[in-house]
């Protein structure tokens, strides 16, 4: 299946893009997804991608593990907001 | 509840937000409280050059509106307006605008205040800030934290 | 810090007050709270038809100054407008606008809120209120009585 | 010694007048200036300016008992006030 990755900020600097499209097997969940973005992207990257402030939203709703990706979900690594 | 949350990049016109106001408002309105923030041309004795802000289209927007009725479950509120500004800003620009409208002050100060609290905390921004040394992006501070879990706790003066 | 306190018949303009902020403001400055008091058409289920405004002159503008005078001590601000009306005012119209400039949210709210508390207490005002049955003087309320009165007890929250 | 007596809001309506002059003996504090309204007002009005909750301005300036009062001076009855 196809699913949309979104970096954003600080992450979306360390990727080097705003968003990618990566296919994934079915089911797949935030390991697959992780393991797809390892064979592209460095141990660094990784890193900042695994930051413990770093938080998932599934189709712009904050997700909670485990997650479950299905076909066009869109998702975003967000660090850490701010406001106001 | 009159609700009206916008991001953009344009400057917020005061103003027109609150003849707006007073042109919808039921008579029954006795308080208005605003909030602005603005760009600050110091942090941490830096220079600020700029602010970029970034948001994420849909997912911000929910933020705030779900901030908003938090507020609206927690007092009696009759209007609320959230501008938030997106892109770069420079030292001394508009970044927001909170003007919440409540039969009494105690409410409309309360509530403008815990918007602000958790723009800062809970809503889906990214500020980077630009000196003449550095860039970095910005976090919400262990401070504003703290403020936002505030409203968390039982606030003995709620009654009043 | 800046301070301006009017006492006036004539309509308050909002916009003209915080565009002149903006004019004479020094850059540090990245909060703004406003508050507007109207008058409310309705007050304990009786409609409000008018509310007439009374001070003293030269005491009413001091007692305003004193209460300024106390926020500024208590918290950091760059600059105070306080536009107090006087006459008869119908329901709707504005009565009062504080405005409050400091670097940092928390100052500017808790100041701007200060005032209005005090203002209810501590000005030099009297307000007579007319109803299709009545007309009456006001008096502050035990209620706003206590909300100054709170202000006096050390308060865990300043240190934010 | 003559000084200025003003009243405000409802003391103004119980009274029908914003202002007064009057002439008191030297020294004179208010006890004195009572005695010469308690000849000009009656017993209902009186009672009005006495009311616990009414305070004096002296040239405007809230002020304490004991007052002694000077030529000239400006004294006030002040009912509850509320502002804002």
């Amino acid at each position: 299946m196809d699913i949309d990755v979104l970096f954003f900020a600080s992450l979306r600097d360390v990727v080097g893009a705003a968003s990618i499209s990566v296919q994934l097997p079915v089911p797949a969940g935030q390991r697959e997804l992780l393991a797809v973005l390892g064979e592209r992207f460095s141990d660094t990257v990784m890193q900042a991608l695994q930051a413990e402030n770093v938080r998932i939203s599934v189709n712009k709703t904050l997700a909670t593990q485990p997650l479950s990706y299905s076909d066009g979900d869109e998702i975003a690594f967000l660090p850490p907001i701010t406001g106001g | 509840m009159h609700v009206s949350v916008r991001i953009q990049e344009d400057d917020i016109w005061v103003a027109d937000e609150y003849r707006a106001l007073r042109d919808r408002m039921p008579g029954t309105i006795g308080a208005i409280a605003t909030f602005i923030g603005l760009v600050r041309d110091q942090q941490a004795d830096d220079e600020v050059l700029s602010l970029t802000i970034e948001h994420y289209p849909g997912m911000t927007e929910q933020s705030i509106h779900t901030i908003v009725e938090s507020a609206g479950q927690r007092w009696p509120l009759d209007d609320v307006v959230i501008v938030h500004r997106v892109g770069e800003l420079a030292a001394h620009e508009q970044i927001v605008f909170v003007q919440v409208a409540a039969g009494h002050r105690a409410a409309a100060f309360a509530a403008c205040e815990f918007l602000m609290d958790y723009l800062k905390t809970d809503a889906v921004f990214w500020k980077r800030e630009a000196t003449p040394h550095q860039t970095r992006w910005l976090e919400s501070s262990a401070q504003d934290e703290s403020r936002a879990r505030a409203w968390k706790t039982p606030d003995p003066t709620e009654q009043n």
